[in-house]
């Protein structure tokens, strides 16, 4: 690739130059740029916030911060975390970067829309750090504003709400995006059949996006308004209910859960064929329970709530059904150990994050049994075995799937390869650090620990001391990964257009890819996305 | 990627439809005045319905469109029905 | 090179799909509704009998016709019929302002009664019809909200129709804008018989 | 988690055992698998793909039932030990326990509050959940029990201890501010010490006046706590000034025991301005003299009256010292030491007002603690109107004496 030593792609081609070039910009990978830009600005402050919380819990009573601080602290930890960077992370990155060019289009459906939705992001993002440093102070009702206390409490709940309902609709938009481009932009021959399982997920989660978002956002407004009018909607006193709250919540908050996990465990089926040099064992079982798990995750909500004072019934219906949507994300993990069968494997860092995942995944979602069995998850509720758990599916889920993704494509779309021995040194620190945070959490979970303690009886010191220590070493992993990362796109080896030899449409065009991804001809595609025959990986 | 073009629809079927609609409202009314029961709050909804898919399948045109927008309100009104009949299963039985 | 790329059937299923999280949007209001209609079925009568029927029944069929002028404007531009499109549009939008200033004086009326959320006089009429009455105000209100934005997506359309933007073949913009509208119409035919219609 | 021998916790143990068993074995398989899969195929030793199979029907079939039986008797076996855990026993000791922000509360059927939850070995023992102010729950993680106590409604959990310990209760549904401190305890206490344990309540009971007038079923007309009814109040009597009318005259009288006496015995003869004349004699075979003596005592609140809670038990009762502390430092609100003397800088509608405490404010900031909030501190403290007006009395009393140092 010498002749290109200078050839930039999308980062220097715009009708605009400069700063506005990007501001202004409706191309999918701008935009796709814009949002993963933010999202880890957003990442690394809540994972300080959160490396905060494990400093504060490293002896009992008041280490580094008070009480109101410490509730301000892990509220904010989860409203950036959830909101601002796992909801958006792969589908709006990723999904932004890659679905045109993985379906043989120039752009996305409706690419002014997916602008304004970056923007309804910016602006939510911004209002909730408006939200942190005014008013009566930063927001201390956890990231589920539960009422009554969200409704009672003097703190800014109002701006964080409405923040919160910026970002659903920013989420909304790119959800009504992706569905409308996969539907109407596949180029000729991109059959369903053909569609990578990564553009599957996208289009499960666009659903999930579409249907499920709107019912957060009207339960914001109302917190809003009951903390406004007075109304006593989820009032008992007048004549509300609280638990409908929670109801109306979880409608939403459980289906996030796969806006989080699904398009990761898209990045992973993309990331385990191209280094097993093998098709995906079960496309269409992969397929399938992409929508099976978007369908039947909407169904079982109320498994946050067995011990909210919710009838029994209803704890036996939601028991059943959420052993039900364990099936299919099961049927996903054999899937991918099955594609390694007789392969022949490289263990490249994307490839690392992706086992990790599975890995990290299978301890989430098997925890989550334990949760979903009406008995044992009486004792578990709200306990840090909870916290355990959803950091295990959404940050060594979800959070490493971003990481395999911004290993296997950031070379696509930057032209530069990082260091791969420093890379497997984060990953190593990473993945230790974070089995020992989380595992550690989750024993002092089953020991009785409730969550979003401040302060706690001496029996919990050692676990939570390990914990700590564990949060340190993960934190290391982190800074050397995004170094290692930051500098590989500053500076690396250039690479081609396949570095890894991989299958899919975004690999056929140069690295990074140019404005409207395919210069004057459409492609048009002949054959599935897996077929390894011939693809040979580019030298880097 | 097929392009569909509508032909337009004549104003006499909406004029039509228009009438329907009214009528129904009427009705509406009438059996609000009539106590049957329980079964008041569900002629309502049942007519509501009616009223409603006069207007999504003539007035919206999804009597023309394809295949895929049917399956897409189908979706739509699954989720919803799930939505609030399982809310159902706890405020019932609490 | 920015290709002229036209998809006039995405942009209508787009649009369908922002209308499903309309849908979804009002659902929660509805939810509630749905409960505390099983929780105070008789206080829910009572308070649907102070609502006043003749305001909801005018602004039916205020919202049906609208429904009907938008629908014949949109085969009007079709046909190629501009002045008609155009008179159709004002129509429509003439009706969305006698329907808000029928509201207003509907709700001036029940506020100046001391209904309205958070007044002591509703908190006095016990938990049902506090209930009631605070999901009446903010279901209409949520609707209302969507009357005014509907309507002047409408004006912006016709405007631009007046200029030639939108023609006989370029016609999304009011085909998506009527759809917009006709959800409007949707919500209030079932607000209306489950707020103001509700007897045991 | 040492193995425990209460039903509750063994219920849950059983099924936690289950699903942690599985998911272990599962776990390890696919690790296992994985790695091997990683090393035997690595590139460097099988640098070509040897098989290109896609799919295999049978092979997926497997792996989606077998896991699908696996979950559902999972599903199965948690759902019938829930059961278990709802279903309470008969002959269960029935405590209540109030939460608020952040305190709890246990009121017990013989009437006695207090902020432990003290219950006999080997009984079951039923606790009904309130909340007063906003969501909490009750969880003690050694019996394995856990419910949300919420506005407006009432649950429960209940448990058996069988062995005498002490165990916690945490908070377990975000509160607020004092959330984390919001801990007490189960005392288990085996059959003499909690034989002991309940006695000083049981004799001391109600004074034997009060007894008389639920007996004779007083009440039924005449209230105890001051509200209106269809006749005059016994609330307070001592001192008070009534208008009578006797033999058509109208007269005020200071109430005593002589009058108390007459309008027991002869109830018509001095009717109390306003009432109908509809009281029935009381003669002494209905109630002695000793008895009328006793109801006397009570509604002149002389010596019989039980001594009322002291004001430092108040303070813990109703969890105040969670926000409060004895000794000058602040939790969340002011502390109580010195606060008898001292001026304190309040915000009442908005403006800044300095105020000297003394027994008005202290009523006032009891009662309806938001009206005014002390410089600094947030308006969290919920209201303990629900308090009787002699704990209320009692409070501003003691807080009065607190002169600090």
């Amino acid at each position: 690739m010498s002749e290109s030593t200078t050839y930039t792609g999308f980062w220097q081609e715009s009708p605009r130059p400069g700063i506005l070039g990007w501001l202004l910009s409706t191309d999918h990978k701008r935009i796709g740029i814009m949002y993963l830009t933010c999202i880890i600005s957003l990442f690394i402050v809540g994972a300080i916030l959160g490396l905060a919380i494990r400093l504060e819990l490293i002896a009992p009573g008041e280490t580094i911060m008070g009480a109101q601080t410490y509730n301000a602290t892990f509220t904010v930890h989860g409203i950036i975390m959830i909101f601002m960077f796992l909801i958006p992370s792969i589908p709006a990155a990723f999904g932004n970067l890659l679905l045109p060019i993985q379906i043989g289009a120039r752009d996305v459906s409706f690419p002014k829309l997916n602008l304004l939705s970056w923007y309804c992001y910016i602006v939510g993002a911004i209002l909730a750090i408006i939200a942190i440093f005014s008013g009566g102070g930063a927001p201390d009702t956890g990231w589920t504003f539960y009422v009554p206390f969200s409704t009672q409490t003097t703190t800014n709940v109002n701006l964080a709400a409405f923040a919160a309902f910026m970002l659903g609709f920013s989420s909304i938009l790119t959800g009504i995006n992706f569905v409308t481009t996969i539907h109407r932009l596949r180029c000729e021959g991109m059959t369903w059949g053909r569609l990578p399982l990564f553009v599957w997920t996208l289009y499960a989660t666009a659903w999930i996006q579409v249907l499920a978002t709107p019912m957060i956002g009207i339960t914001l407004v109302l917190v809003i308004l009951e903390r406004v009018f007075g109304a006593g909607l989820f009032d008992a006193a007048r004549g509300g209910d609280p638990i409908l709250f929670q109801h109306l919540f979880w409608i939403y908050s459980h289906p996030a859960v796969y806006i989080m996990i699904l398009p990761g465990m898209g990045v992973i089926s993309e990331i385990i064929p191209t280094f097993a040099r093998k098709p995906l064992f079960g496309y269409w079982a992969m397929a399938f329970s992409s929508l099976g798990i978007a369908f039947a995750g909407s169904l079982v909500w109320a498994h946050h709530m067995y011990a909210s004072g919710m009838s029994d019934f209803a704890v036996l219906i939601f028991s059943f059904l959420t052993f039900i949507v364990a099936i299919p994300s099961a049927i996903k993990v054999f899937n991918w150990i099955s594609t390694l069968y007789k392969g022949s494997i490289e263990m490249a860092p994307p490839m690392l994050y992706a086992l990790a995942f599975i890995f990290n995944f299978a301890i989430g979602g098997l925890g989550g049994l334990a949760l979903g069995a009406a008995a044992s998850d009486i004792h578990l509720h709200d306990t840090y075995f909870v916290v355990g758990h959803f950091h295990y599916v959404m940050f060594g889920g979800g959070g490493f799937a971003l990481f395999a993704a911004m290993h296997y494509w950031l070379p696509k779309f930057t032209g530069r390869m990082y260091n791969h021995k420093v890379a497997v040194i984060g990953w190593a620190l990473l993945f230790v650090g974070f089995n020992v945070t989380y595992m550690t959490m989750q024993a002092v979970g089953v020991a009785g620990m409730p969550r979003r303690y401040y302060d706690y009886l001496p029996e919990f010191t050692t676990l939570n001391q390990v914990a700590t220590a564990g949060s340190w070493v993960m934190g290391l992993g982190l800074l050397i990964m995004f170094v290692n990362l930051w500098r590989g796109m500053c500076s690396g080896r250039r690479v081609g257009k396949n570095p890894w030899g991989a299958t899919t449409l975004e690999w056929e065009v140069p690295s990074p890819p140019p404005l409207e991804n395919f210069g004057e001809e459409d492609p048009v595609v002949t054959k599935g996305p897996y077929n390894f025959k011939g693809v040979v990986a580019d030298e880097y | 990627m097929s392009e569909e073009t509508h032909v337009p629809v004549p104003y006499r079927t909406f004029i039509l439809i228009w009438v329907a609609l009214l009528i129904l409202t009427g009705i509406t009314v009438a059996v609000s005045r009539v106590d049957v029961g329980a079964l008041n709050i569900w002629v309502a909804l049942g007519v509501a319905s009616i009223k409603s898919s006069l207007v999504i399948f003539f007035f919206m045109h999804l009597k023309q469109e394809s295949i895929l927008f049917k399956i897409g309100l189908l979706t739509m009104l699954v989720i919803l029905a799930i939505f609030v009949g399982m809310t159902f299963l706890d405020i019932l039985y609490r | 090179m920015s290709i002229e790329h036209r998809d006039d059937t995405g942009a209508r299923f787009g649009m369908w799909l922002f209308l499903y999280t309309e849908v979804i949007l009002f659902s929660g209001l509805f939810i509630l509704y749905a409960m505390a209609l099983a929780k105070y079925p008789a206080e829910f009568s009572d308070a649907s009998h102070k609502l006043n029927i003749y305001f909801g029944s005018i602004n039916t069929l205020v919202l049906l016709t609208s429904s009907l002028t938008i629908a014949l404007a949109v085969s009007a531009i079709q046909m190629g019929r501009i002045k008609q499109t155009l008179i159709l549009c004002w129509i429509t939008i003439a009706l969305a302002l006698v329907f808000l200033i029928n509201k207003y004086f509907e709700w001036s009326a029940e506020i100046s009664h001391g209904i309205y959320p958070g007044s002591e006089q509703l908190a006095e009429m016990g938990p049902g019809i506090t209930t009631f009455f605070n999901l009446y105000y903010f279901t209409a209100g949520l609707h209302g909200l969507h009357v005014f934005i509907g309507g002047t997506l409408i004006g912006v359309v016709a405007v631009m129709t007046a200029k030639g933007k939108v023609t006989s073949d370029r016609y999304t913009l009011l085909e998506n804008s009527a759809l917009y509208w006709h959800l409007v119409d949707l919500v209030w035919i079932f607000l209306f018989p489950l707020y103001y219609l509700l007897y045991h | 988690m040492n193995p425990l021998t209460n039903p509750t916790a063994q219920a849950v143990d059983e099924v936690l055992i289950y699903i942690f068993g599985f998911s272990l074995i599962l776990l390890l398989g696919i690790t296992a698998v994985t790695i091997y899969f990683v090393i035997r195929y690595r590139r460097s030793k099988n640098p070509e793909p040897t098989s290109d199979v896609a799919h295999s029907f049978w092979l997926e079939a497997v792996w989606t039932l077998l896991p699908t039986i696996i979950v559902l008797t999972m599903f199965w076996y948690g759902w019938v030990n829930y059961v278990g855990l709802r279903e309470v026993p008969e002959g269960a000791l029935e405590v209540k326990a109030t939460a608020r922000m952040w305190s709890w509360q246990f009121e017990y059927p013989d009437g006695r509050r207090d902020n432990k939850l003290t219950v006999p070995v080997g009984t079951p023992v039923k606790v009904t959940l309130v909340s007063v102010d906003v969501l909490h729950s009750f969880f003690a993680p050694a019996f394995r029990i856990k419910r949300d106590m919420v506005p407006g409604m009432e649950t429960y959990v209940w448990f058996t201890a069988t062995e005498a310990g002490t165990y916690d209760i945490f908070c377990t549904e975000y509160c607020g501010l004092g959330h984390s401190d919001m801990i007490t305890t189960i005392e288990a206490l085996n059959e003499e010490e909690y034989a002991e344990w309940s006695k000083p309540a049981a004799p001391s009971g109600e004074p034997r006046g009060l007894i008389v007038i639920n007996e004779q079923g007083c009440t039924g007309c005449h209230s105890l706590d001051g509200s209106e009814g269809i006749a005059p109040s016994l609330f307070q009597l001592a001192g008070q000034t009534r208008r009578i009318v006797v033999n058509g005259q109208t007269k005020e009288i200071t109430v005593d025991e002589d009058y108390l006496k007459r309008a027991i015995r002869d109830p018509e003869s001095e009717m109390v301005e306003g009432y109908d004349p509809m009281m029935p004699p009381y003669d002494s075979a209905t109630v002695s003299d000793a008895d009328l003596q006793a109801v006397i005592d009570y509604l002149l609140d002389k010596e019989t009256e039980p001594a009322g809670p002291d004001a430092k038990q108040l303070l813990e009762e109703n969890g105040c010292l969670g926000c409060h502390s004895n000794d000058g430092s602040i939790i969340v609100g002011p502390s109580f030491k010195g606060i008898g003397q001292r001026q304190v800088t309040v915000e009442r509608d908005g403006k800044k007002v300095t105020l000297q405490v003394d027994a008005a404010y202290l009523r006032r900031a009891l009662l309806d603690p938001n009206g005014e909030i002390v410089e600094g501190f947030a308006p969290m403290m919920p209201a303990a109107d629900y308090l009787p007006e002699a704990d209320i009395d009692t409070l501003v009393e003691h807080l009065l004496q607190q002169t600090g140092d």
